[in-house]
């Protein structure tokens, strides 16, 4: 293999290094925001790699629906519930130091497994394959049915979240109506 | 209509009725009922004319279906009638209506999601006997459980979970059993074949090792023990009869334990005829037992249904024996028997449900003398005892007679040989129809003679039966008597069937030309 | 002609049928109509059949129905067989079961289930028939538990009664028992001879292919299905039992025919019982037993119909006796005389029961000669003729019985002529202690029967009459030797006649010697009797007990399988042991289940470890041996 | 070491990282965050491959697999919501409880 560092492994390198620390500092932060901010960091180096990869169209996404809509998400209902409890006062569990076991643990045999290992290939990047029109077409040709039901998946939890939301207000009217009666 | 589609409409007229179900308000019960009943009667006529349509002596299945469902895995949606299912099939769709009919009164609780039920289970019934391929005929055995399961336990009487409990944990143990079972045979067919198949008759063909038989074997036997019951796996039936309601016990008694002698006749012992025969000292014993142990218990209970039960466990022993005999007149005998019992049981059953609708109780001390004030109600369930009983010219003569006659015709030539043991049984056997004798005249006696006693009966104002009633009985009773003394073209319908049993259980003895 | 003789069977049927159905509605007049109609009808019938056979010489008419089942290559055919046994049984049936339905109008008047009553008469007509005409022993086994059923629906007549009813079902449980024999006996004839045509059966057992011991086998367990439905010991116990029946019923079907289908039986299946000296053996001796201590038992009883009913036990225990040693065509003879003088027995008492409104008590008797003259007449005539004085019906079968016991060449022994004589001895007794105490003497009738005595219409006691005559002639038709063609008598083992003529004077003599006796004890309402048997306490007892067989029963066989039932299979086997492990097993799958529960412990940390665990651990299995 | 197998590793720790972060963190929402860095770990090395085979199926299941993320998010954070409104607090340990 030798030494010949090519540009693309110093740019799989700097990614990297940027989507672990970003791991690394969601386990340090304490508020749920910058964790949250954490994790995007390390989201968009790995869209950062995709597109190294040749993968564009999922680059795209990951950027689109990862950071644009899940995470966004997420920030909401962070700000929604700004809760200094125990959760935000103690930042760990009660089972840091087995967790962190279990960490060196699975980290430990990952790393045997992948030094077992025969070494991959490197990849061969070919920006012709995944072009947006041969993604579009695979997509449409053979894999329409399942997108629709994924679709489906989706359609049901947005019905689901907000039948949550309709349970909870009937929840709190009735307890209302309670407390009124208990009022009187 | 071709025929074969004839079959088809047959199993799925349920499934279409109970979509059709659905879309009738709650709130008209009677629209439900008569949708039900009109679809189980079309039913009944779609069989009849199947019945009327089999050609008796061919040899194979007629109407028959396949069509590939889970292609990688061999599995066929498959099905045919064949001797063996023939009558069974007719039986259950008889059932049906009278079942719907019988209900009509009863029945006023979820009587949409009831209705459903019993369409739903005659599907999974019918399904059952039909089907020719292994891995339907399992999907269809355990979906049966799951109506039944709701028809005891949502309509059900005061023990109703217990006794569901007890149903599901036998059965399930069962069905465990035998889906190890069949996964194993699935696999020995793709070894041994290179191809995977659930088709019973490739199965048949299967060479499996004589220690292998047993195991499986065994797994089946297991499962269809405890469906038919046999003692002394059949505790669960008394609770499950005595806590469903009228429906589900007539179902529950009429067809639902036929698929445990049906399972052995059409699978059990033929896949492994080795071990089949290795068993047959142990299951002629089981049934044996099962005919005498079942006619005692049944001497001594109080509650009306336990008694039935009982004698369930009792008259089910005969189909064991004779199928057991493997020879014409005992397997022959033992699929008489085995409509027989679905009409008399149920028969009985529905009468039990009429009298209970009545006076609300199901102790036999409460009641006295009923012939006095339900003079019809009596003479039908002195009918229907009759044919429990044995007596010649019904059903359960015929029955009897030919299975015990098998038995023993079985049993001399092995006494000849010095072999005592299966003459001693086979005569211990003829004992059930005393002790039958016993049983259920101290029912009719205590029920319908001796001074009036009834609860609930002011002044003895009973009512006696409707005409709805005696339209249900007298249908029975007619079958029954039918069967008494016409037997003979069902006889001829089923033999080819029973030949071809007989040749796979004993080769030899039917290479030998001894029926 | 073809039909004939499903006509003559179907006749009942019908009759039954219609009263079942529309008797009630149309009321006594259609029932009469069709109740009493047909049975005369098939009577007609049957005469017209039995006038075409001898037409025919005797050559048997067989008539094929339908076939009931082909198995293989078995075939059961119902088929009407008619030859001069079954020719003499039909018309015993259909001729004293007419005169006993037109009997039965007067006797039933005015009782509420009077159309019920006829239909099951008629009913149990149609079976008699099937039975006697039946050419396969599956129909005349049809027949044979037809009229068991049809006996236990008239003993227990009068359901009301919880006595009667469950004398009803002892009779038909008895049965049972003898026909489970039967059963057996007709597999094992089945499996040697391949069909149950009892003529087929006869020849193959003729032709002496099938071994020795399993023609006894097959003889005698068809001989228990014998003693089931004849009442002979030990399955005797049920008839006395079945006299809760209306009277009528006790004559036809406790009398004259239905008890009687176990003599045709064996007398059918001669065939079977040439070839096994060692159940004929046995036969004889259980008939003689049996007529010995019925007629012990006869002696003591108080019921008027009771002592009938031991008498018939006696009767048909004379008739095994004969069938035993070899005759059965004088074991017809005697069935045919004994129907036509028990009938106007029964029905006798049952017109004196009749008149004396519902007493049956003979203690409460006396008397009565004067008051129904008609009834004393005829009841006379048959006493007569049941206790062997010539020139009555009964002399002449009973000598023949007697005769054959001791010379048949086929089992005849001294010993059990000793005690068929000494059985006539105490037939004679009994018979004329009844007539005694019943119609001689003073009256010890309450005072408020007394008064309602009246003689019964002319519908019964022109039956009575008809009854008497054939009491009188009955015994005039040589029927031994018209049978005999069918039924070869045994040979006899003495080379001089004069022998016979020694034993009929003898036995003439046993007769007028149970007169005399009677007549002496019986005298003055049975005083003298009554301190003899002052002396003989326990042995009284003992034979007022009647043995106490029924009290043996019992407890060796009723108690006992109860109990089993109760103790063992219920309460050990189902509760204890089946459903016990069962619940055990549940208590132990809720018991780990609550061990494994623990690990749930709803904490989402907890279970995030444990993946976390489960992955490493699965990882390291996979590296290492994947 | 070829990029393939550093980027493996990272998909590894990436997913390690995040399992651990469930187990250590106290906070629901960080904790379904750190769901979210799992499952990127995981759809990284479904990229790799997706790349070393050239299978367009691949690309197509990462898409299937945002669209189904989208959807658990959906679906978790109301259940938090509707968790933290009726225990007024986010740490997983008071609702131990809801065990069933």
């Amino acid at each position: 293999m030798g030494v010949a560092v090519t540009i693309e492994t110093v740019f799989f390198g700097i990614f990297s290094l940027g989507a672990l620390a970003g791991a690394v500092a969601m386990f340090f932060l304490r508020h749920p925001m910058r964790v949250a901010l954490a994790l995007i960091g390390t989201m968009l180096s790995l869209a950062a790699i995709y597109a190294q990869l040749g993968l564009h169209v999922i680059a795209v996404f990951q950027v689109l629906i990862y950071v644009g809509a899940v995470m966004v998400f997420m920030i909401y209902a962070i700000m929604l519930l700004d809760v200094r409890d125990r959760s935000f006062t103690e930042r760990f569990s009660p089972l840091l130091v087995a967790g962190l076991a279990g960490l060196l643990l699975l980290v430990g045999v990952l790393v045997d497994g992948l030094l077992r290992g025969e070494p991959v290939v490197t990849p061969v990047i070919r920006e012709d394959v995944f072009s947006v029109g041969t993604f579009a077409a695979v997509f449409m040709d053979e894999f329409w049915v399942y997108f629709a039901l994924a679709a489906v998946l989706l359609l049901v939890a947005e019905i689901a979240a907000s039948a949550v939301i309709d349970i909870r207000r009937r929840g709190e009217d009735l307890a209302a109506a309670r407390r009124e009666k208990l009022d009187e | 209509m071709s025929e074969a589609s004839a079959l088809n409409l047959l199993l799925f007229l349920p499934v279409i009725g109970g979509a059709l179900l659905l879309l009738l308000p709650e709130r008209r019960p009677d629209l439900v009922r008569g949708l039900s009943m009109l679809v189980l009667s079309a039913q009944l006529v779609i069989a009849a004319w199947l019945y009327l349509q089999f050609e008796a002596g061919v040899s194979g299945l007629q109407f028959e279906t396949r069509i590939p469902w889970i292609a990688a895995w061999g599995v066929h949606y498959h099905i045919g009638l064949d001797g063996l299912n023939l009558l069974l099939v007719l039986l259950t769709a008889f059932l049906g209506p009278l079942v719907v009919a019988g209900a009509f009164t009863s029945i006023t609780k979820d009587v949409k999601l009831f209705h459903g039920m019993v369409l739903f289970l005659q599907f999974t019934m019918l399904g059952t006997f039909l089907a020719q391929d292994l891995f339907l005929f399992y999907v269809f055995w355990e979906a049966m459980l799951i109506p039944m399961f709701l028809i005891i336990g949502i309509w059900g009487g005061e023990r109703r979970i217990y006794a569901t409990l007890k149903f599901f944990l036998y059965t399930a143990f069962g069905s465990i059993l035998m889906l190890a079972a069949v996964v194993y045979l699935a696999f020995t067919v793709l070894s041994q074949d290179g191809t995977p198949s659930f088709a019973i008759a490739d199965l048949y063909l299967l060479e499996l090792s004589v220690p292998v038989q047993v195991l499986l074997l065994t797994g089946f036997a297991l499962s269809f023990a405890i469906k038919v019951p046999m003692v002394p796996l059949h505790t669960w039936l008394p609770d499950a009869h005595v806590e469903a309601p009228t429906a589900g016990s007539v179902i529950l008694a009429g067809v639902l334990l036929k698929m445990g002698t049906y399972g052995f006749l059409k699978l059990g012992f033929p896949l492994f005829p080795d071990a089949a025969q290795l068993a047959t000292p142990l299951i002629m014993t089981l049934a044996v037992v099962s005919i005498l142990y079942g006619a005692g218990l049944a001497l001594v209970q109080d509650d009306i249904k336990k008694i039935i039960a009982y004698s369930s466990v009792s008259h089910l022993g005969y189909v064991m024996l004779g199928l057991v005999s493997y020879n014409l007149l005992g397997v022959q005998g033992a699929i008489i028997q085995m409509v027989s019992h679905g009409l008399v049981a149920g028969g009985l059953f529905l009468m039990v449900g009429m009298i209970y609708e009545r006076c609300h109780s199901r102790d036999l001390g409460a009641y006295g003398g009923l012939a006095k004030v339900l003079p019809v109600y009596s003479v039908f369930f002195m009918l229907l005892t009759l044919a429990a009983i044995g007596l010649p010219t019904t059903s359960g003569f015929t029955g009897e007679f030919l299975v015990l006659l098998g038995a023993f015709h079985a049993a001399w030539p092995l006494y000849e040989q010095g072999l005592t043991y299966p003459l001693a049984l086979a005569s211990a056997a003829v004992l059930g129809i005393v002790l039958g004798a016993l049983y259920m005249l101290r029912l009719v006696r205590r029920l319908l003679f001796g001074g009036l006693q009834a609860p609930e009966a002011q002044g003895g104002t009973l009512r006696d039966l409707s005409l709805r009633e005696m339209g249900i009985l007298a249908a029975l009773v007619a079958a029954i008597f039918y069967i008494g003394l016409f037997p003979n073209d069902f006889l001829q319908k089923t033999e080819q069937a029973v030949i071809e049993y007989q040749e796979r259980v004993l080769p030899e003895r039917a290479a030998e030309g001894v029926r | 002609m073809d039909g004939m003789l499903t006509l003559l069977v179907l006749l009942p049927l019908a009759g039954f049928l219609l009263n079942g159905l529309l008797g009630r509605r149309l009321g006594t007049g259609f029932v009469n109509v069709v109740g009493v109609g047909l049975p005369f009808l098939a009577f007609g019938v049957a005469l017209w059949a039995w006038r075409t056979l001898e037409a025919g010489d005797g050559a048997p008419i067989v008539e094929t129905v339908f076939t009931w089942a082909v198995v293989g290559e078995y075939s059961f055919e119902v088929a009407f067989y008619l030859d001069r046994l079954s020719a003499v049984m039909a018309l015993i049936v259909t001729g004293v079961g007419a005169l006993i339905h037109l009997y039965s109008i007067g006797y039933m008047k005015g009782d509420e289930g009077y159309a019920r009553y006829f239909a099951y008469l008629n009913l149990f007509l149609f079976f008699m028939l099937l039975l006697v005409l039946g050419r396969s022993l599956l129909v005349l086994f049809v027949g044979w538990e037809g009229v068991g059923l049809a006996s236990y629906l008239l003993i227990g007549f009068w359901f009301q009664d919880a006595a009667k009813a469950r004398a009803g079902r002892k009779a038909f449980i008895t049965n049972r028992v003898g026909d489970a024999g039967f059963l057996l006996g007709m597999f094992l004839v089945f499996t040697f001879a391949g069909t149950l045509e009892m003529d087929r059966i006869n020849e193959a057992f003729a032709a002496g292919l099938i071994p020795v011991g399993v023609a006894t086998a097959a003889g005698i367990l068809l001989f228990i299905g014998a003693t089931g439905k004849s009442a002979q010991i030990p399955l005797h116990v049920w008839l006395p039992d079945a006299m809760a029946g209306p009277t009528p019923v006790s004559a036809l079907i406790h009398a004259a025919t239905m008890v009687t289908a176990g003599v045709y039986l064996v007398a059918r299946l001669s065939g079977v019982y040439l070839e096994a000296p060692a159940a004929s053996t046995l036969i004889a001796v259980i008939g003689v037993l049996t007529a010995f201590l019925a007629a012990t038992i006869a002696l003591v009883q108080t019921d008027i119909k009771k002592v009938l009913a031991y008498s018939t036990i006696s009767q048909l225990g004379f008739m095994f006796l004969a069938l035993g040693v070899g005759a059965y065509g004088v074991a017809v003879f005697h069935l045919f005389t004994h129907a036509f003088f028990k009938a106007a027995l029964f029905l006798g008492a049952g017109s004196v029961i009749h008149a004396l409104n519902g007493e049956q008590d003979i203690r409460r008797m006396g008397g009565l000669a004067r008051r129904i003259p008609w009834t004393f007449g005829t009841f006379a005539i048959a006493t007569a003729a049941i206790a062997g004085l010539p020139p009555l019906a009964g002399f002449f079968s009973k000598d023949e019985i007697l005769w054959f016991a001791i010379a048949s060449g086929e089992g005849g022994a001294l010993w059990l002529w000793a005690l068929g004589s000494l059985t006539a001895l105490l037939t004679a007794l009994y018979m004329f202690r009844l007539l005694w105490l019943v119609f001689l003497g003073h009256s010890r009738m309450e005072p408020e029967t007394e008064r309602h005595v009246h003689e019964s219409p002319v519908t019964m006691t022109s039956v009575l009459v008809v009854l008497a005559a054939f009491s009188v002639i009955a015994g005039w038709f040589a029927l031994p030797q018209y049978l005999e063609p069918l039924l070869a008598l045994p040979e006899v083992r003495f080379a001089w006649g004069g022998w016979h003529l020694l034993q009929v004077i003898f036995a003439v003599l046993l007769a007028l010697l149970g007169l005399a006796g009677a007549a002496w004890l019986y005298r003055d309402g049975g005083r003298p009797a009554d301190e003899l048997w002052q002396r003989f306490r326990r042995l009284h007892r003992v034979l007022a007990g009647k043995y106490f067989v029924d009290e043996f029963y019992d407890r060796a066989l009723q108690r006992p399988w109860r109990w089993v039932s109760d103790r063992v299979f219920l309460r050990l086997g189902d509760r204890l042991l089946i459903d016990g492990s069962l619940h055990g097993l549940a208590a132990l799958a809720r018991w780990s289940a609550a061990a494994f529960a623990r690990v749930q412990s709803g904490s989402l940390h907890w279970y995030a470890w444990m993946t976390l665990f489960g992955l490493v651990a699965v990882l390291i299995w996979v590296w290492r041996y994947v | 070491m070829s990029d393939a197998n550093l980027l493996l590793a990272v998909s590894g720790m990436l997913f390690a990282l995040g399992l651990v972060g469930v187990v250590v963190r106290r906070n629901l929402l960080v904790m379904l965050m750190f769901l979210e860095l799992m499952l990127n770990g995981v759809l990284l090395s479904l990229a790799v491959f997706t790349q070393l085979l050239g299978a367009e199926a691949g690309a197509v299941l990462m898409f299937l697999v945002f669209v189904v993320a989208a959807a658990e998010i959906a679906i978790a954070v109301p259940i938090v919501l509707l968790l933290v409104r009726a225990g007024r607090t986010l740490d997983p340990g008071s609702y131990a409880g809801l065990k069933g």
